[in-house]
């Protein structure tokens, strides 16, 4: 027997469908977040909403191979999109072809990574900030807290992005930290790899994750290991709302990948048909915000729905 | 000039221990020693009753992959969509009960059925056209890898289902897939029982019945299983289909253990599955290997990655010394073989 | 005789993409008699054999069996029609051991349901037994089939034919590896099989292995039949002379002595 | 009896076209036009000057080393470890170059040096162990990517090494390995210029030059070829260092196009440039294949991966569409082949 | 006769693992002589090749060219020394092409430096003059060897050992595969070398083929040597009965015949 009722995960459908007609330009977004990455997927729906709230059209790729991603904004130039987003983790490898788009007349905004070079190479305005950023909150609040050994989980060897914010934490944490890899796509090992690292050292009391899901593994290892380690964690998703309100995990760093998404989108619209940019061309950030056990009930829905 | 079987004098005596080193499975087992004394020397929490319990738990999912990649390598064929089919099966049970408030048992059904179905197709287009199940498998691997994110995108709008928990009938479920045995002191997981259970069944089926003699036809040199009328087609097929099988259980494992799923899970595990029957001294090629071989493979891999972080070792290097390790265990595994068959064959 | 000849072969074709390989030979294989297939290297007598036993279906003629025309689409199809084949590759897989490769595809059983088994016991021992009759002991049936000799890898092929020949028993050159003493065992089998009222289709390059055995005669030649003869109708000198070479064996003798006082001047 | 070569008798005509249809790499081709057909169908842009020369960059760099990796699957081995060679190659010219500020082209030298060594001990331990090279270089691999990883971390505290275009002699590097030559305005990189070059190259190395012969023989039955005197062992360690030697080229090209490299660059293309070689008719099992074929696979390849962003399918299951897209190559290669076999053999 | 032998075979031993493959086993062979190796199945012939040939390194014993000692430590090395082999197994890659096959490892070539190539045009015509002396006229020199008959690879076998046979030529059952016709052409062969000075080393079961071109007989059974004759110390039914089997054949044929009466009486 088929009851709807024990459907637990369905969503409310989230914000009305977008304008019609509208604007009707044709944006690229290339971005370097590997496919069914949980950030990234959410900057994505942001640029579909945005997107389907102005009426233009979309057209998202990401690869994480700068030459690859670099080839990816060649295409979009081809196709003389009338704006492009890209996230640059590797500006250097991006120059040729993000200034080939801006010499072909297409508007560029930078977003996420790659701040300190997206005026250099001609970009109207970066949205977000560096995971350097969010990284360094984190350590100063982990230092708050009075941590005197962490680990850093990175669950993608060599990950430019993930490197970043673990290297931010240790900048402003003032006491040892180690990085810990674990692969993503098989939790289960993963779990057992934090609980291994907890077991055989003793002195961590403090674990960072640097996404959503590891953090759900990370606290359950902990709980197994019967360790007193506080976790903290980078990204949201439901289960984290939930472990931040549980008290499982300290708190959750926020970058509100949507907005940068969003705005993106939103701001080349503005500056096709009106010239306008927002901040005047310097860079608008979009974080970090911290989830606490205080904010995490409200944020526990939009998270499951896959805005926050 | 005919003389008796018991004493022909072409023959020259083998000591028991050597006709023992010759196994495949026991030269991989004395290489699962190594690292295990190894790693016990470098700490003492890696052979305590919890750590043995803790590094026991990846090899067990991965064990029973091996498994079943081993019968299907000593079949003759590589299934790269392997690991994404974990992933296929536990987001089906996710969606469909989660979203879809499908009752629980047959929302199993279905994503078993739907992964057997997989299987079923690898083989047949595999049978079929006589392209390599590599190429095959790849291009599955590859849909299968874009389904799985695509659909979980598309209901969900995140890439990930959770709540698992939530629905009816989780508690069987977790007693059954994820409950917890306590021995010295230490939790270990069911799975690892499965794995056994899975080992043993492996075993049985290769070396005891007819279709274990098909399979070693099948992969050793098909077209001459053919002409004594061994049906490779339906044996290759089967084989594949038990792959489908141990990626639903795995697969099913981990949604009830972690009570959610991601769209990428088991993205990458295949390779790591066969290095594990590889290990264990299955023949690329087909036509030789075990079932239990396949499992020490897993053992040792198990060892090895959990090792690597009980020891202490900078995370940066992990891949390293995951590489060299299993350098050492495989080369180890070798020449003890090459030593044994230096006396007989 | 019977009337109705046990399999009949009728102007069958065959062709691989632009290679004729046979066309359009007709013979007879009756109960207790062997028909033996001769002629040169390439004349497709294998092609017939994989013909009879399912490998390659026909692209032209008919096949009858017990008077009916038969399809076999496949090996399998043949043996359950009671054709056992020694295939001149052998068909045995070199890694798996020999005695289960003896009964590969044919395993005994025993148990039900999930605990059907194979039944090694008897496998193995069946093996040892069928292997010994035919003069071969070997040390160890879990040896694998790819470390025995060229003739006793030809030897464990035969004796499985034998074993699971029920009504046609198909040999392509059983004997060419073969040792005189091995060969001599391999004619007394054929001969045993026949009196036991198998069909025998024997394919050999050697009239002296042919003629003693066989009761019937197919000469090929370049996929063409030169004919299809009773033994009535032939002398062992005639076939000899008909497999292309002829009484040349013995002309040969005489050439290749060399003339003797050439013997010795062994150039440096 | 006898008669005439010319004209035998068993022997029926065949068509000019089915002679040519049978050709591996002409199957393959056949592949490639249907798939530009399909994209060029649905994009303009796909097909315009601009778009041909974005899908050939890709394209390129596969193409050079699918080129060596079918000589290596040729002659019967696999390497994992060629896509991470790619990236060793160019960490190590980079950290010498900038941060040890070594001489421009002594840094190339050692880094090539380097990579032919590793190339040469995954040939040495394949060829001296006997152990499938499938698991040796998935050793290797695995070792290198921790190393490329550990040692970058270590010099430069990053995962990533910068400022390659500081270097005394970049401008000679960029002409050779990444300058752009203008066609119907669109630029088109010079990596397609090496990628034809290095196509005819193994062409010509496998089918006019003993060692070409000795590659077959080395895939296709090595016994056989060690009894007539094939230096088998020689000729499977050159194919590995050939294997790195065209990582080296990939890798140099990737640092002095991107002027950056990441510790992670290469990662996971080693499955890739295998899909290119077996797309192009090479058999997994050795000693069947051509270059060019491996080079239309690359094709094919760089084809269907731009192909679906210029078709504006959703990213999200870009997955999907490249291993439909690849099955179906494969599948109408195969088809073609079949087809033309059915009157030849 | 010379003094000195082309090459000495002394008190050869060789076993694999716990197997005793040969053991004490010593012969001669001579320029321009035949030296037969002859014997039952699993005997020890091949292997004794196999150590001829460089495949194999004897365990005990040793091995004379020339009245020097050497040591042939791999199939390169005994092909330098001017040894050249058709294995039992041929040797040959079933998906190359019959030239291509046919040069393997002595390939011919053009050019100097990095334009050094393989001479096709030159391998190709050869492949078929030699191919073509040999009676065997092949329709395409591209086809895979994979593709060819049996009988039809080993007559490539034999064309490329003769070919490249520089002072002594093995052959390891080289007649068995064949018709009459190609048995009598490869006879010719081996007395063709023989006679241009070459040592020939020739492994068969049938004393027909062996005695007519031999000068020297080793008979091996079970690995051991059961004697090592000149042709003058041994005639041809002499020969045969060594052969473990002797005159059997005909009187086989008796006893293969059967009792007239019986004949016809095939059961259904
Ligand atoms: N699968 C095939 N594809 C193409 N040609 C084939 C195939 N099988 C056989 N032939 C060709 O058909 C012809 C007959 O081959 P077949 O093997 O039947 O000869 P045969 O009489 O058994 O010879 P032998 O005495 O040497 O075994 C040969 O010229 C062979 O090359
Ligand atoms: N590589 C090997 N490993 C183990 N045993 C072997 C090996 N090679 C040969 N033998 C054994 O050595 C014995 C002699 O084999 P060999 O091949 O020399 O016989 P042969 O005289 O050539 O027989 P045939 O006439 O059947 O070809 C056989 O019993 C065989 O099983
Ligand atoms: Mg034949
Ligand atoms: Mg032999």
């Amino acid at each position: 027997a088929c009851t709807s009722d024990n459907a637990v995960n369905v969503q409310q459908s989230t914000g009305a469908s977008g304008g019609q007609g509208g604007y009707g330009y044709k944006i690229a977004v290339v971005t370097h977040g590997s496919a069914g990455d949980a950030f990234w997927s959410i900057v994505k729906n942001g640029v579909e909403k945005a997107g389907s709230d102005m009426g233009d059209t979309i057209s998202y790729s990401s690869d994480g191979d700068p030459q690859k991603q670099a080839q990816l904004i060649d295409a979009a130039v081809n196709q003389k999109v009338d704006g492009l987003v890209v996230s640059m983790a590797n500006p250097d490898a991006l120059k040729a072809s993000v200034e080939k788009a801006v010499a072909a007349g297409i508007p560029v905004i930078t977003i996420n990574s790659g701040a300190s070079r997206s005026k250099e190479f001609g970009a109207l305005t970066h949205i977000g900030q560096d995971e350097k950023v969010a990284g360094e909150a984190v350590g100063t609040e982990l230092k708050n807290q009075g941590i005197k050994k962490a680990i850093c989980v990175i669950h993608e060897a060599g990950n430019v992005g993930l490197e970043e914010r673990c290297a931010a934490v240790a900048s402003t944490l003032g006491a040892p930290i180690e990085n810990l890899q674990v692969d993503i796509n098989n939790l289960q090992s993963s779990q057992a790899t934090i609980k291994a690292k907890l077991q055989s050292d003793t002195a961590v009391d403090g674990v960072v994750t640097l996404g959503g899901p590891v953090a759900s593994v990370a606290a359950a290892a902990i709980g197994e290991a019967g360790s007193a380690a506080k976790l903290a964690t980078f990204d949201l998703n439901a289960d984290v709302a939930k472990g931040v309100q549980d008290g499982k995990i300290l708190f959750a760093v926020d970058q509100q990948p949507y907005l940068q998404g969003y705005m993106a989108v939103t701001m080349l619209t503005q500056y096709k048909s009106n010239l306008n940019v927002l901040g005047g061309g310097q860079q608008v950030l979009t974080g970090p915000a911290l989830v606490t056990k205080d904010n995490a009930a409200q944020i526990a829905q939009l998270a499951a729905a896959g805005t926050r | 000039m005919s003389v008796g079987i018991a004493a022909d004098e072409r023959v020259a005596r083998v000591g028991l221990l050597k006709r023992v080193l010759l196994k495949p499975e026991l030269g991989a087992l004395l290489g699962a020693v190594l690292v295990f004394v190894f790693f016990a020397a470098l700490s003492d929490v890696f052979r305590s009753p919890g750590g043995v319990a803790n590094w026991l738990d990846p090899a067990s999912t991965l064990g029973i992959m091996a498994v079943a990649v081993a019968l299907l390598m000593i079949g003759g064929h590589f299934d790269l969509s392997a690991g994404v089919q974990t992933g296929t099966a536990a987001i089906t049970s996710g969606l469909l009960t989660t979203y879809y408030g499908v009752n629980t048992w047959a929302a199993l059904a279905i994503s078993l059925a739907l992964v057997l179905a997989i299987g079923f197709v690898n083989g047949y287009l595999v049978v079929r056209t006589g392209l390599p199940s590599f190429i095959i498998t790849l291009g599955t691997f590859l849909m299968l890898q874009g389904l799985n994110l695509g659909i979980t995108k598309l209901v969900t709008n995140t890439v990930q289902i959770n709540n698992f928990d939530k629905i009816i009938g989780y508690d069987v479920l977790h007693a059954v897939f994820a409950s917890e045995i306590t021995i010295a002191g230490a939790d270990f997981q069911i799975a690892i029982l499965w794995w056994v259970v899975a080992t043993i069944a492996g075993s049985w089926l290769l070396l005891r019945t007819r279709f274990g003699n098909w399979i070693f036809a099948t992969g050793g040199d098909a077209n001459a299983g053919r002409n004594v009328g061994v049906p490779v087609a339906r044996t290759t097929i089967t084989l594949f289909m038990i792959t489908s099988l141990a990626a639903w259980f795995v697969g099913t494992t981990q949604i009830v253990r972690l009570t959610s799923i991601q769209a990428q899970a088991g993205f990458g595990q295949e390779l790591i599955y066969i290095v594990a029957a590889v290990i264990g001294g299955c023949l690329l090629t087909g036509g030789f290997g075990s079932a239990v071989g396949a499992s020490i493979g897993a053992l040792i891999f198990g060892m090895t990655s959990q090792g690597i972080v009980y020891a202490g070792w900078d995370a940066d290097w992990f891949k390293f010394f995951l590489g060299a390790m299993l350098l050492l265990a495989v080369l180890a595994n070798q020449y003890i073989r090459r030593f044994a068959e230096l006396s007989r064959r | 005789m019977t009337d109705s000849p046990l399999l009949e072969i009728r102007d069958v074709t065959k062709t691989f993409g632009n290679v004729i390989s046979l066309s359009g030979v007709s013979t007879t294989v009756r109960a207790g008699q062997v028909t033996c297939v001769l002629g040169d290297n390439g004349a497709g007598k294998s092609t017939l054999i994989k013909i009879l036993s399912g490998v390659h279906q026909p692209d032209g003629g008919e096949l009858l069996l017990d008077g009916k025309p038969v399809r076999l689409g496949s090996p399998r199809e043949a043996l359950d029609a009671g054709i056992a084949t020694v295939y001149q590759d052998l068909a045995m897989v070199p890694l798996m051991a020999i005695w289960r490769n003896f009964f590969l595809g044919s395993e005994p059983t025993k148990g039900w349901g999930p605990f059907r088994r194979f039944d090694r016991a008897t496998a193995i021992e069946t093996t040892r037994r069928e292997l010994l009759d035919m003069g071969i002991d070997i040390r160890d049936p879990d040896q694998p089939v790819g470390t025995l000799s060229g003739g006793e890898r030809q030897s464990v092929a035969i004796a499985r034919a034998v074993h699971f020949g029920a009504r046609l028993l198909i040999l392509d050159e059983p004997t060419s590896a073969l040792g005189v003493k091995q060969a001599g065992v391999v004619l007394r089998y054929i001969a045993r099989a026949r009196d036991r009222g198998l069909g025998v289709v024997f394919i050999t390059h050697n009239p002296h292995h042919a003629y003693p055995v066989g009761d019937r005669f197919l000469i090929l030649n370049r996929g063409r039949s030169l004919g299809d003869f009773a033994k009535s109708e032939l002398s062992l000198a005639e076939l000899t002379r008909m497999m292309a070479g002829g009484a040349e064996l013995e002309e040969l003798a005489h050439e290749l002595e060399r003339d003797p006082a050439a013997t010795g001047k062994a150039p440096q």
